[in-house]
């Protein structure tokens, strides 16, 4: 009863968008103002003006840099939100200090046995690990000329680290990420941010600018392929450290 | 002529640090009446010392704080300000001397006086309010400062009475705070410094609703029946806090916010013009004859002190709506007129009912052969609210009887007439109790009030008599009342 | 040094980065990370104070950043209603300092978390202060979701389970509000083809002056959006819980400072569509006036009721709002200024309020007024401070809430409608009646616990906060007027579209 | 209007795909069930924008070898990329809210809960 | 460009989410809510968007699912 009551008002509330929608500019038409005006140009002089192929990575880094940096920033700050709310003395804990005097029921799942996992899924996730990481590698470092870049590229790497500790049981990884590394790595993503973007100062007057001569491609490359790195490592390691929270709660 | 000093300022601040200096010391009984008598002595000077330059015409002023252009606070010590100030601090003086005999051994003696002391600097403040917004501050300020003396028992009754007394004068003061921001919008400034700041140009709907909520905001406290109800059910606190309540600061406070409403803020022209005053004028006629036949009933002496207020209370009102220069300076004097007479009677009462215990009247059989001397002040006070000639009331009556000639509507003075009767209905036997019906066997065995107590009796019985009996009297002419009426009326 | 246009770039870098490094300086130390975030806060105050100077004298600048030229990239552009980010500082850093102790008082189990507190709140300040700057519609979104999610996370940073809860009611409607306020941003984007605020003003003009619908719905979507990050009636049922229950250092920056994000988000759509000209935007006005004054009426109604300290402010929060959000729709020049500058005094007030309750809470244990009868014996000076904060919030002249008040009251009778001049006063006679409430109880009031007589007073790193808070809430007020006059250009040219 | 409506189908699923994670959201009483209905109302408003930047007989904004006009608007895309990565955030703090008050409360059923407080 | 074919995708989209709506099992209406990003990825792909399609491949269905299993893993499996 309820449900449908709530259905029915949906419905209602449907109606309005339904005639907004059908105002807004035609599907695909290619005079709408979106084609026309900011896209126009970064389709014209992109591939020169951003120095990327892939016009998605060309607007991300260049054009809309800060909103990059933001989107890292709230990824940070997903990370940070996760632990300020999971972390215990007692779960996630590196320090002998953080002992708590008793340890609460369940605790310390790092020392429970893995699920059992069957040979097979065990033998294909080894087997495969090192070619995600390379599939990994490829889609932060050549992402822009082909689709993909940072972020898909740190979701996919974060996924192996995922998968790994699924199979291989959270005890064993959780050692392989030991906490000042994670707490740099974490923080990879706005930082080389803040760097690369001081250094536009340099270059441009402005933060976060890029060279746009044609005589400084290269370094403006080399700074491209320094954020994506730093975005996807640290979107790898937040990943991870979100999970790996979640998982020992 | 406008001459810019501190004083006014001062006058206030004094208290307000006396206050602070209570709340810091006062659990020494020493510096507790040190700090109230002194700081009471300091205030009377300060605000006597402006008194020689009032009369020849000088007003001081002063510019605390400018907030944005025309709204700020400010003061303004002009003669309708100086008169009410001049009340409220000699009044302060002996209401402090009373106290402190009156409480002692009492419970939360820092608190009752450090507020005490505040309400006083709240009074003097609403005096020399330079604009609206001053006065509604101070307006709000003496609520609150009253409202720990209210519920001073902490009883059940007198934390209802506070509970009903907050409801009451705090929503008449967001009237008035609704009031002044349309005067501002209409007009631009919320000044008091001129006889009237609105024209008729703003239409009669504004000027309507802007009359109704500053007398609906002002006549909370003013006490005007139906808004009457906090006051009566406020009688249980102390009684030095009933004399300052009913007599010198709450319903002046909102009397005088009356008076500057008609005067100040409307002017006489226009109000005459509008007409808005009648149905005031009639009202306030209503609120003298109820009131007075409702205190007729009262067996609680306080109580029948409380109806009495309402309707002398009344007679301001109805002397300022009137609208001639005869009848305002009735109205005016009639701060000191009704102030004087009533503080006198509360402190009877008070006194009374602490070296006996009674409060009732029926019980007071044979105390005027106790205490003669209070009973005798008593006597002068009651004389003066009937209106016997060379008493203070007898001034008021005179001269709003010969403004409501002026202005042709006679039967005002059927109204005064009227209450002076019942009032003598009330008040006379009272003292026939006291003198005349004691019980059979009552020796004269005087067991007087303290020095402490009976000696502000007697001071106020004997300036109820001289503002009666002579036109200067020390502290309070008569003159600069008329030099209020002359300014209100452009004369 | 004013002109130095980089400080544009620090105010926000500074406390997004000391986010990031706070867990890591801290890595030895836990001890650390306040003072850190604390230096942060004092290079983004500096930068801050730079940037208003800057506007004072020259009116709105901008910054492009990557040397782009707008609107072909992102910029942040610095006006008049952009200078709140100073309240954002100030009550920011005096937060973090009352946390240094406060924190102490997490559960033990939750001590790990401190670090991340830290960040949190810097987080929650630098997304405030980008979101007050930017000057794009999509970068006003991914602030106003990095501050969104880091609020959630503080409200449930004690471990409670009641404030876990809490958290989770907020994030909810928290969540749906940032997803209408994309969804508007991507209608706008479809119908102007732009992102830049200025841009989109033009364009919404020229372009797009035959897709009202759409505008409509943007508008309708943004509003609501806000609404729920500013907490206004009929969706303000997030906020009791999640202010009442964070830590009070929480407290007074959720209260203080991320409700008026709905309010500034609120003041650049009307920028914008003022700007545009292309609605009449009197319904949206009636409706706010509506909201505004039931939030105020409300808000201050269910805070009489409330023995609880804390849920008592939260309540006179929703209650505040809605004089600013009153001000927004009687759109005279007035109500706005007024409107616009309560924004500044409510953060101080409400921060003096919340902080001082904190102390008390922090010292005693208790939270109610009941249970705290007397502490205005213990803690004397915490005490004035909040009885400075309470006459503040109620408008009583000289102190920092009165101006703002009286002007968007004069604003109602300029604008006609009286009736919402009354509601506006008669609401603060109701929030009047509960801080005498309080004030009774801390000083008058027999105490029911008789420890609460020998508490000690605040520490200093509370105290000093608190009673520099309080000194400003009468500081604001005497010098009231330079806030005003300070706004008031803005508030102009705002409005100037209207022909007023 | 329902030609207009017809043209623009992409538009009308989005609806369709809001008011069902809106659904979803408002009458499930599981937090977890909510969420998704939450998951599911931010796919459909990427889905809208990424519709927004669409050109008919378009390509991939990709400038490599082999590519032609018209392309698709890039900004979309890179906007939808940034609210994705948000929409996980999210995701990710609510589950792990969900956790602890499923660890404090031993349930996550939303009147269950309220009924707890 | 088949119209057909984007119809069979939004209400394959459709269908799947209205399953989510419908799954009492909440591991089903997690693995279903993954399916439901796959054919948007598709979807996405299929309008010239393929940076997109592969983050909604890698955060969307991925990562977020995971993190919902971890969830129901952590909590209860069944709705009640």
């Amino acid at each position: 009863m309820k449900n449908a009551a709530v259905a029915s008002l949906l419905v209602i509330f449907a109606i309005p968008l339904l005639i907004a929608v059908a105002e807004l500019p035609p599907f695909g038409d290619p005079d709408a103002p979106i084609h026309t005006h900011i896209s126009a140009r970064y389709i014209e002089q992109g591939v020169e003006e951003a120095g990327a192929e892939n016009l998605v990575t060309g607007v991300l880094l260049n054009y809309r840099g800060f909103d990059t940096f933001g989107e890292v920033t709230v990824i940070f700050t997903a990370l940070a939100a996760a632990l300020a709310v999971l972390l215990t003395s007692g779960g996630v804990q590196y320090f002998q200090e953080d002992r708590p005097p008793a340890p609460p029921k369940g605790a310390d799942e790092s020392e429970r046995p893995p699920t059992p996992v069957s040979p097979v899924v065990l033998f294909v996730v080894r087997l495969l690990a090192p070619f995600i990481g390379i599939f990994a590698a490829f889609v932060i470092l050549h992402g822009h000329v082909t689709p993909g870049g940072g972020f898909q590229g740190g979701a996919i790497l974060g996924a192996m680290f995922i998968v790994l500790t699924i199979v291989l049981g959270a005890g064993k990884v959780r050692p392989r990420l030991p906490e000042p590394l994670a707490r740099w790595l974490q923080g990879a993503a706005p930082l080389s941010f803040v760097l690369i973007g001081a250094l536009g100062v340099a270059f441009t007057g402005f933060y976060l600018g890029f060279p746009p001569e044609h005589s400084l491609h290269l370094v403006r490359e080399l700074m491209m392929v320094v954020l994506e790195i730093g975005i996807g490592v640290g979107g790898a390691a937040i990943f991870a450290r979100i999970f790996l929270a979640m998982e020992a709660d | 002529m406008e001459v810019v000093d501190i004083r006014p300022v001062l006058a206030p601040a004094i208290s307000l640090v006396c206050a602070g200096l209570v709340f810091l010391q006062g659990s020494n009984a020493f510096w507790r009446r040190f700090w109230s008598l002194s700081a009471a002595l300091v205030k009377l000077v300060v605000v006597l010392s402006m008194l020689p330059g009032s009369l020849q015409g000088i007003v001081y002023v002063y510019d605390f704080v400018e907030f944005t252009p025309g709204i700020g606070l400010a003061f303004r010590a002009d003669a309708l300000g100086m008169f009410f100030a001049a009340v409220s601090s000699t009044l302060w003086l002996l209401t402090t001397i009373y106290a402190i005999g009156y409480m002692k051994g009492a419970e939360h003696r820092v608190r009752f006086f450090g507020f005490f002391a505040l309400c006083v600097s709240t009074t003097v403040g609403i005096a020399f309010a330079e604009n609206l917004l001053t006065l509604f501050l101070f307006y709000e300020m003496l609520t609150i400062c009253t409202y720990p003396l209210v519920i001073h028992d902490e009883t059940p009754e007198a934390l209802r009475a506070g509970r009903k007394y907050l409801i009451y004068t705090l929503t008449g003061g967001a009237f008035v705070l609704v009031a002044s921001v349309i005067v501002f919008d209409a007009s631009g400034t919320l000044s008091l410094g001129q006889p009237g700041i609105l024209t008729q140009e703003m239409g009669m709907g504004t000027l309507t609703v802007i009359f109704l909520m500053l007398t609906v905001g002002f006549g909370v406290k003013a006490a005007i029946m139906p808004l009457q109800g906090w006051l009566p059910t406020a009688m249980v606190a102390p009684t030095p806090v009933s004399a300052l309540l009913h007599a010198v600061a709450v319903v002046k406070a909102g009397v005088f916010g009356i008076l500057r409403t008609i005067y100040n803020v409307f002017g006489v022209d226009l109000l005459a013009e509008l007409g808005f005053t009648m149905p005031l004028a009639w009202l306030a006629s209503f609120t003298i004859i109820t009131a007075s036949v409702i205190a007729l009933f009262q067996d609680n002496f306080k109580r029948r002190l409380a109806y009495s207020t309402i309707s002398q209370l009344s007679y301001i009102v109805l002397a300022a709506s009137i609208l001639t220069p005869f009848a305002a300076t009735a109205a005016i004097a009639h701060i000191a007129n009704q102030a004087f007479p009533k503080i006198t009677m509360f402190f009877a009462a008070g006194a009374i009912a602490k070296k006996t215990g009674k409060k009732n009247i029926r019980e007071l059989a044979g105390i005027g052969y106790k205490m003669p001397w209070t009973m005798g002040a008593f006597t002068v006070a009651s004389l003066s609210f009937i209106g016997v000639p060379l008493t203070a009331g007898f001034i008021t009556k005179w001269y709003m009887s010969l403004g409501a000639l002026d202005a042709g509507e006679w039967w005002f003075v059927v109204v005064t007439a009227v209450s002076s009767i019942l009032n003598a209905a009330y008040w006379l036997p009272i003292v026939y109790i006291a003198f005349f019906k004691a019980p059979p066997g009552t020796v004269m065995h005087v067991e007087e009030a303290s020095p402490t107590l009976l000696v502000p009796i007697l001071v106020c019985a004997v300036y109820v008599i001289l503002l009666g009996a002579t036109v200067e009297v020390p502290g309070m002419p008569f003159s600069l009342a008329e030099a209020a009426v002359n300014f209100v009326f452009g004369m | 040094m004013i002109e130095w246009p980089h400080w544009m770039a620090i105010v926000v870098l500074a406390p997004l980065s000391g986010a990031v490094l706070t867990p890591i300086v801290s890595l030895r130390d836990r001890r650390i990370a306040p003072w850190f975030a604390l230096a942060t806060m004092t290079v983004t105050s500096v930068a801050a104070l730079f940037l208003i100077m800057r506007v004072a004298q020259e009116g709105p600048f901008s910054y492009p950043l990557g040397a782009w030229t707008p609107p072909y990239g992102i910029e942040l552009r610095f006006d008049e209603f952009s200078a709140a980010i100073s309240v954002v500082c100030l009550v920011g850093s005096l937060a973090i300092l009352c946390s240094v102790r406060y924190t102490e008082w997490l559960r033990e189990l939750a001590k790990p978390r401190i670090p991340y507190y830290y960040a949190l709140m810097l987080l929650n300040l630098g997304g405030m202060i980008g979101f007050m700057i930017t000057g794009d519609l999509f970068n006003l979104f991914v602030f106003l979701e990095i501050l969104s999610l880091s609020g959630y996370a503080l409200v449930a940073v004690s471990g409670e389970r009641t404030a876990e809860m809490a958290a989770f009611k907020y994030l909810l409607m928290g969540a749906i509000s940032s997803l209408l306020v994309l969804f508007s941003v991507g209608i706008i984007f479809g119908i102007t083809g732009s992102l830049n605020m200025v841009d989109v003003t033009t364009r919404l003009a020229s372009v797009a002056a035959d897709a009202t619908m759409p505008a409509v719905l943007a508008l309708g979507a943004l509003t609501i959006g806000f609404m729920v990050k500013a907490a206004i009636f009929p969706v303000h049922v997030w906020l009791p819980d999640a202010h009442a229950i964070a830590p009070s250092p929480i407290s007074a920056v959720l209260s203080g400072l991320v409700v008026k994000v709905g309010i500034i988000g609120m003041l650049r759509v009307y920028q914008i569509y003022y700007g545009s000209g292309i609605l009449d935007l009197t319904v949206l006005n009636q409706v706010l006036l509506w909201l505004g004054a039931i939030s105020i009426v409300m808000g201050a109604f269910f805070a009489i009721f409330q023995d609880d300290i804390k849920l008592m402010l939260a309540y006179s929060t929703i209650s505040n709002i809605g004089y600013i959000v009153m001000g927004l729709g009687l759109s005279t020049n007035l109500s706005v200024i007024g409107g616009a500058v309560h924004v500044f005094n409510h953060a101080l007030i409400k921060a003096t309020l919340f902080l001082a309750a904190g102390a008390f809470i922090y010292r005693t244990g208790y939270r109610t007024l009941t249970d705290l009868r007397g502490i205005g014996r213990a803690m004397p000076l915490t005490s004035i401070a909040l009885s400075i904060g309470a006459v503040s919030i109620v408008g009583i002249p000289p102190t920092a809430g009165f101006l703002c008040k009286w002007y968007i009251a004069l604003g109602a009778f300029e604008a006609d409608q009286p009736m919402f001049g009354f509601a506006l006063i008669f609401g603060a006679l109701f929030i009047f009646i509960y801080y005498i409430r309080m004030v009774n109880a801390f000083y008058f009031q027999e105490p029911i616990h008789k420890e609460v007589l020998r508490v000690e007073e605040a520490p200093l790193t509370m105290l000093g906060p608190i009673l520099l808070l309080a000194a400003l809430c009468l500081i604001m007020g005497i010098l009231g007027r330079i806030p005003l006059t300070f706004i008031e250009p803005a508030a102009l040219r705002m409005l100037a579209p209207l022909g007023g | 209007m329902l030609e207009a409506l017809w043209h623009n189908i992409d538009y009308v699923a989005s609806v369709v795909l809001f008011c069902i994670g809106l659904y979803i959201l408002i009458a499930k009483n599981n937090l977890i069930k909510k969420f998704l209905g939450l998951n599911i109302m931010e796919t459909a408003v990427f889905a809208f924008i990424v519709t927004i930047g669409v050109i008919e007989g378009g390509d991939a904004p990709i400038m490599g070898h082999g590519a032609q006009a018209p392309f698709h608007s890039p900004i979309p895309h890179a906007l939808v990329l940034t609210g994705i990565v948000v929409a996980v955030s999210t995701t990710a703090l609510a589950l792990s809210l969900i956790i602890r008050i499923y660890r404090q409360c031993g349930t996550i059923e939303a009147d269950e809960l309220r009924e707890m407080e | 460009m088949s119209m057909a074919f984007d119809i069979f995708l939004l209400l394959f989209l459709i269908g799947t989410a209205l399953a989510v709506a419908h799954s009492k099992d909440l591991l089903a209406a997690a693995i279903l809510f993954s399916s439901y990003s796959l054919v948007l990825c598709l979807l996405w792909q299929h309008r010239g968007a393929p940076d997109v399609a592969m983050t909604e491949a890698a955060v969307g269905a991925g990562i977020t699912t995971v993190l919902f299993l971890v969830t129901i893993g952590r909590t209860k499996r069944r709705e009640k």
